[in-house]
């Protein structure tokens, strides 16, 4: 019980410096046996957020199982999720499309995405600029530009959007929220 | 060497601390947790409605720490109950079921189940008894059961007759889970079960007041009629698998409240006229708390068919303000150091006398 | 009686956590969370105090300040509730906190990248003054309607011949936003744009979070012809240290009854006066 | 659906319903009693209105209370919701855009960039407790403008214009007679110079010397401005004195429609001439 209580809680300042400073990268931990497909930063990040108060999608039910469990989260519909845990290969336009993106008078009832790609720090060439950006920053990393695209478009009224975190299979994480403006070079 | 920082904060806070505990055992009576919770049971009652948490041992142990600031034992309790993990929700619990103790209808000579004076100070006359000879009677009639028509857990509501009557529509069935203030803050147009929720944790003084400002001419001006007030023992249960059977985990002394009040339907009828009906307003705390119950229900009426401009149809008004935590803590921190802001007022109050000046 | 570690149980600590990082992603906007009760009471600083026991671990390096002072009572009291509950270490030097919770002030020091400073508010809503019901506060900033706030100013200019605002002076976010400060001074507002660390915002018995994320353009509001003005020090020298161009305290001297000022950042103070070569 | 050249405002099939509606009333050809269902008794406040405003004429839209035209006026400046139709403005996006369609931060945005409003009441148009002055300032402020000096030359211009006497600028309009108030209301509507004006019953209730100068003000200020404008009144003298063409609406629909003077010569419809009638 304390060795989670601290290590949620370094995992959350992780997750405070990466939505600080969008397209920076840290590396994530877990102390836990991890039984699901997703790798140990995303699981460390499930365990962080959710609490029985949350709602996620997911679309394996071993997985989703697996969640449930370890923190009390309810399963829900994509379109209902506050979270939604995917692997690129998972990413469906129409989840991108119907996904909760909040209003204007509560731009935070929106969902955040957890995506699993290949890699972060190669692939594509991504360039972010935005609030927690001094300048520039550029970041490489697999995820196909056109989800980026999809992105783009439910984040086009601020601050009505969503925030990405993305995980990649050596538990390199980054994160891009709907403030942060992205091109691919 | 250099210069270092002087520690006189820590120090006073020290010292401060030590002369506020020195202070309470000057006199060398000490009282024990069991005292309070065998003797001040009305006062326990309104700690645990106030702070919403229902122990009687740790109300009565935050009387003893609080040395009887009502504020402050509820804010104890306040506090504890932020570092309690929330384990457990309890299935839908009807006051149908309660074991009444007490229950007194304002609006009929009898009832269904007969008038239940039950335990009350309501009829106690308020002489000072420097002997104490009323608490300590000992010598009184011994008590003798009234035999009762109905078992105690399962009496009629006054509310059955008016329905069956005709003169008041019941509202569906709504089991929906309802939302928590204490998880989610209120946002505005609040729903009703934020309001409910609100005025039951809220101080006792401060719901009393508006209650009786909506009835005496702010808002709804008129008489409501108690249908119903009933104390006793709600048995509470916890469904923790979420397979239908529900494991009861004990009693919890509750006060509940049916105020009718006159008004027209909602719906004209056929002939488009506008009929006269009752519609209710709804107070439930814990512990006995008939005051505040009745003031809840009178307020949960004004905020459910709010009229004009009286401060008591407003929602905003009356639920971010009478919590005692926190009306109390923003008003005591006026006196915090408040230095650096008043230095920018001097500056802007100089700036203005400047202008003027030129 | 038993103790979590940074007293809040770990669900609370949860909703919090969740709701500060979307604070970070709306910067200026205040996200509504549930806000417990702490063992100090509401209005003495518990929206900050939430925050730090959110983010706290048993690696960080504390520093709590009030009215720009590490001894003030204020301070030393959230200070000894924060450490009896997670045992870290606390500093004066705002440079080596990693984790900074200050009441009305900005430290003279700036932040660096990865610190984290947390502001105790009282009153959230930048809207307050001119709009009561928080329902239409929240349309207001949900449509960007923020000539209220303007017009406050404009009021004061054509009443008073300058804008009266003092602390808690309003600030736009990124340019959406029209954000509460909280009541540091106007001196302390231009370090709120293009800071290096992370500015986090809590207001307890409002129940609001809200953020301003390193880098992001703050602008104090203010008219082409009528520029935002700092409170001025220009022709005062404190008197402990000889530093200028620091916010002040006035104080009275009890034996000349002469006004003379002292540097209000008492650890920046400290600092100076121990450089080599420093003014005294 | 893109507006025409000459078209300042277009409006097609509005309607406004207070209830569900039924599968009777929602037929476009239904029979009401008045313009309450007799299946569902949902209230057709306004039933499939459509017009075009040509730029830099006054149309008029006159009917009795309850005949929907306030509900329209409404509508136009979205005070209220349309629940169907369309809506197009030639200064949005070339007309190419249904406004209706849009969110609340955008409709705000052309209600303070492209609309100006009257109101029968000035409490809805003016901050009764602010200056004369900053009310006007507050739609300058809402439609861009941060500069106090052009502000409040703009403002004594419009003031001016009224005839409100300079002298009384920083008098809050609490303190002035109706008259005043309404034309205070008509220089704030007027100071961003929006392409378009609506006006709302805006001498109801004024005295009839006063009536007289507020109409006289309008007219001058149209030849001046060249605005569109739409006037609504119950009044058909007042419709005749102002406006180029009119639509006479009835229980929520418009019944007749055309030139002014050749509806007030020759009315087709029996309500338009007995509205004539009682004016003649």
């Amino acid at each position: 019980m304390t060795t989670m209580v601290h290590e949620t809680q370094q995992h959350y300042r992780k997750l405070i410096d990466l939505f600080s400073r969008p397209g920076e990268m840290e590396a994530g931990t877990l102390g836990i046996p991890n039984f699901t497909r997703f790798s140990d930063a995303v699981l460390a990040t499930v365990l962080t957020l959710f609490d029985n108060e949350v709602s996620f999608s997911t679309i394996e039910q071993g997985d989703r199982e697996e969640f449930m469990t370890l923190t009390g989260a309810k399963a829900a519909q994509n379109s209902e999720a506050d979270f939604i845990v995917v692997k690129e290969s998972e990413l469906t336009a129409e989840m991108m499309e119907t996904m909760k993106v909040g209003t204007l008078a509560s731009p935070e009832k929106s969902a955040t995405l957890i995506i699993e790609v290949e890699a972060i720090g190669s692939g594509h060439a991504y360039q972010l600029q935005g609030p927690g950006i001094k300048a520039v920053n550029a970041l490489g990393m697999t995820l196909d530009p056109k989800w980026m695209a999809l992105r783009d478009v439910r984040c086009a009224e601020f601050p009505i959007g969503i925030d990405l975190i993305l995980v990649d299979r050596e538990n390199h994480m980054t994160v891009i929220p709907r403030t942060t403006t992205v091109e691919v070079v | 060497m250099g210069y270092v920082a002087v520690k006189g904060g820590t120090k006073a806070i020290q010292a401060s601390v030590r002369m506020y505990k020195d202070k309470q055992h000057a006199a060398g009576y000490e009282i024990e947790v069991e005292h309070i919770k065998a003797n001040m049971n009305q006062l326990i009652n309104q700690i645990m409605s106030e702070a919403s948490l229902y122990d009687r041992d740790l109300a009565a142990l935050s009387i003893l720490q609080a040395e009887g600031n009502m504020e402050e034992a509820v804010f104890l309790l306040r506090a504890h109950r932020s570092t309690l993990p929330r384990l457990h929700y309890s299935t839908v619990t009807n006051t149908r079921d309660m074991f009444v103790e007490r229950r007194v209808s304002a609006s009929f000579k009898d009832i269904p189940g007969g008038q239940i004076l039950g335990a009350s100070p309501d009829f106690t006359h308020r002489l000072l008894d420097d002997d104490q000879s009323f608490a300590g009677n000992k010598t009184a009639e011994a008590y003798t059961e009234i035999p009762h028509t109905h078992a105690l857990d399962a009496l009629p509501k006054v509310i059955d007759y008016l329905e069956q009557e005709g003169l008041f529509s019941k509202k569906p069935e709504d089991d929906r889970e309802p939302d928590d203030i204490t998880k989610q803050s209120i946002e505005f147009p609040s729903s009703r079960s934020e309001r409910l929720q609100s005025l039951t944790r809220g101080q006792t003084g401060a719901v009393t007041s508006l209650g009786y400002a909506e009835i005496r001419g702010y808002g709804y001006s008129s008489h409501p009629n108690i249908g119903e007030v009933r104390v006793g023992q709600q048995p509470v249960h916890i469904d923790p698998f979420d397979t239908g059977d529900a494991y009861y985990i004990g009693d919890i002394e509750l006060t509940e409240v049916e105020a009718f009040m006159p008004a027209d339907e909602d719906d004209m009828d056929d002939l488009g006229n506008t009929e006269k009906t009752f519609k209710i307003g709804y107070g439930l705390t814990f512990g006995q708390n008939e005051t505040k119950a009745i003031a809840m229900s009178v307020l949960d009426y004004s905020l459910e068919h709010p009229v004009g401009d009286a401060a008591t149809s407003d929602d905003e008004f009356v639920l971010l303000h009478i919590d005692s935590v926190e009306s109390t803590g923003f008003i005591s921190h006026l006196k915090l150091p408040h230095y650096v802001t008043f230095q920018s007022v001097l500056d802007r109050v100089r700036q203005t006398k400047g202008e003027h000046g030129q | 009686m038993r103790q979590n570690f940074a007293f809040l149980d770990e669900h609370s600590k949860k909703e919090i956590r969740r709701k500060t990082l979307k604070a970070i992603s709306i910067p200026g906007y205040q996200v509504p969370f549930a806000s417990r009760e702490l063992p100090i009471a509401r209005g003495w600083g518990t929206g900050g105090l939430q925050l730090t026991l959110s983010l706290i671990g048993q690696a960080d390096i504390l520093k709590v300040i009030d009215q720009g002072s590490d001894e003030s009572v204020n301070a030393v009291n959230i200070r000894r509730l924060i450490q009896d509950t997670t045992g870290v270490k606390d500093t004066i030097h705002t440079d080596a906190a990693t984790l900074i919770q200050s009441r009305h002030r900005i430290p003279e020091v700036p932040l660096k990248p990865y610190q984290i400073l947390v502001l105790q508010v009282p009153l959230p809503e930048p809207l307050r003054p001119v709009e009561p019901s928080e329902r239409i506060t929240k349309q207001l900033h949900a449509d960007k309607e923020y000539s209220g706030a303007w017009l406050r100013l404009f009021e004061q200019i054509m009443r008073y011949g300058s804008i009266t605002d003092d602390a808690d002076y309003p600030v736009l976010v990124d340019g959406r936003y029209v954000m509460a400060p909280s009541p540091i001074p106007r001196f302390d507002n231009p370090k709120l744009e293009d800071n290096d660390g992370l500015i986090l915002l809590g207001a307890g018995r409002e129940k609001k979070i809200y953020a301003v994320p390193p880098y992001t353009k703050v602008a104090s509001l203010a008219f082409e012809d009528h520029p935002f003005e700092v409170e001025s020090f220009d022709d005062v020298t404190c008197r402990e240290s000889g530093l200028t161009g620091v916010y002040m305290d006035e104080l009275i001297d009890e034996t000349t009854g002469e006004t003379y000022y002292m540097t209000n950042d008492t650890s920046y103070m400290i600092e100076e006066m121990n450089k080599e070569g420093s003014v005294k | 659906m893109k507006t025409a050249d000459n078209v300042a405002l277009c409006v097609r099939n509005f309607s406004k319903h207070y209830g569900e509606g039924c599968a009777y009333c929602m037929e476009s050809d239904a029979v009401l009693d008045r313009n309450i269902c007799p299946e569902c008794g949902t209230i057709h406040a306004c039933s499939d209105i459509s017009f075009d405003l040509h730029k830099g004429e006054i149309l008029g839209i006159v009917g009795e209370s309850g005949s929907g035209k306030s509900t329209l006026m409404k509508m136009l400046y979205f005070d209220q919701e349309a629940s169907s139709g369309e809506y197009h403005l030639a200064d949005f996006l070339d007309g190419e855009a249904d406004v209706l369609k849009l969110s609340s931060r955008q409709k705000r945005q052309i209600r303070n960039e492209i609309l100006g409003m009257v109101y029968q009441n000035p409490v809805y148009g003016l901050k009764m407790d602010f200056s004369a002055i900053s009310n006007i300032a507050e739609k300058l402020i809402a439609s861009g403008s941060r500069n106090v000096g052009d502000m409040t030359a703009t403002g004594d211009h419009f003031l001016g214009k009224v005839n409100i006497p300079l002298n009384r600028k920083f008098d809050p309009p609490v303190n002035f007679s109706g008259g005043m108030q309404q034309r205070v209301q008509i220089a704030k509507a007027l100071s961003n110079y929006p392409p378009i004006l609506l006006l709302d019953e805006v001498t109801t209730g004024l005295d009839l010397s006063v009536q007289a100068d507020v109409l006289e003000l309008i007219k001058e200020i149209q030849r001046e401005l060249g605005i569109s404008m739409v006037v609504v009144s119950h009044d058909l003298a007042i419709i005749r004195m102002l406006c180029d063409r009119t639509m006479v609406m009835l229980n929520g629909s418009v019944i007749e429609a055309g030139i002014t003077d050749q509806i007030l010569e020759d009315p087709q419809h029996a309500y338009t001439q007995q509205l004539v009638y009682s004016i003649l």
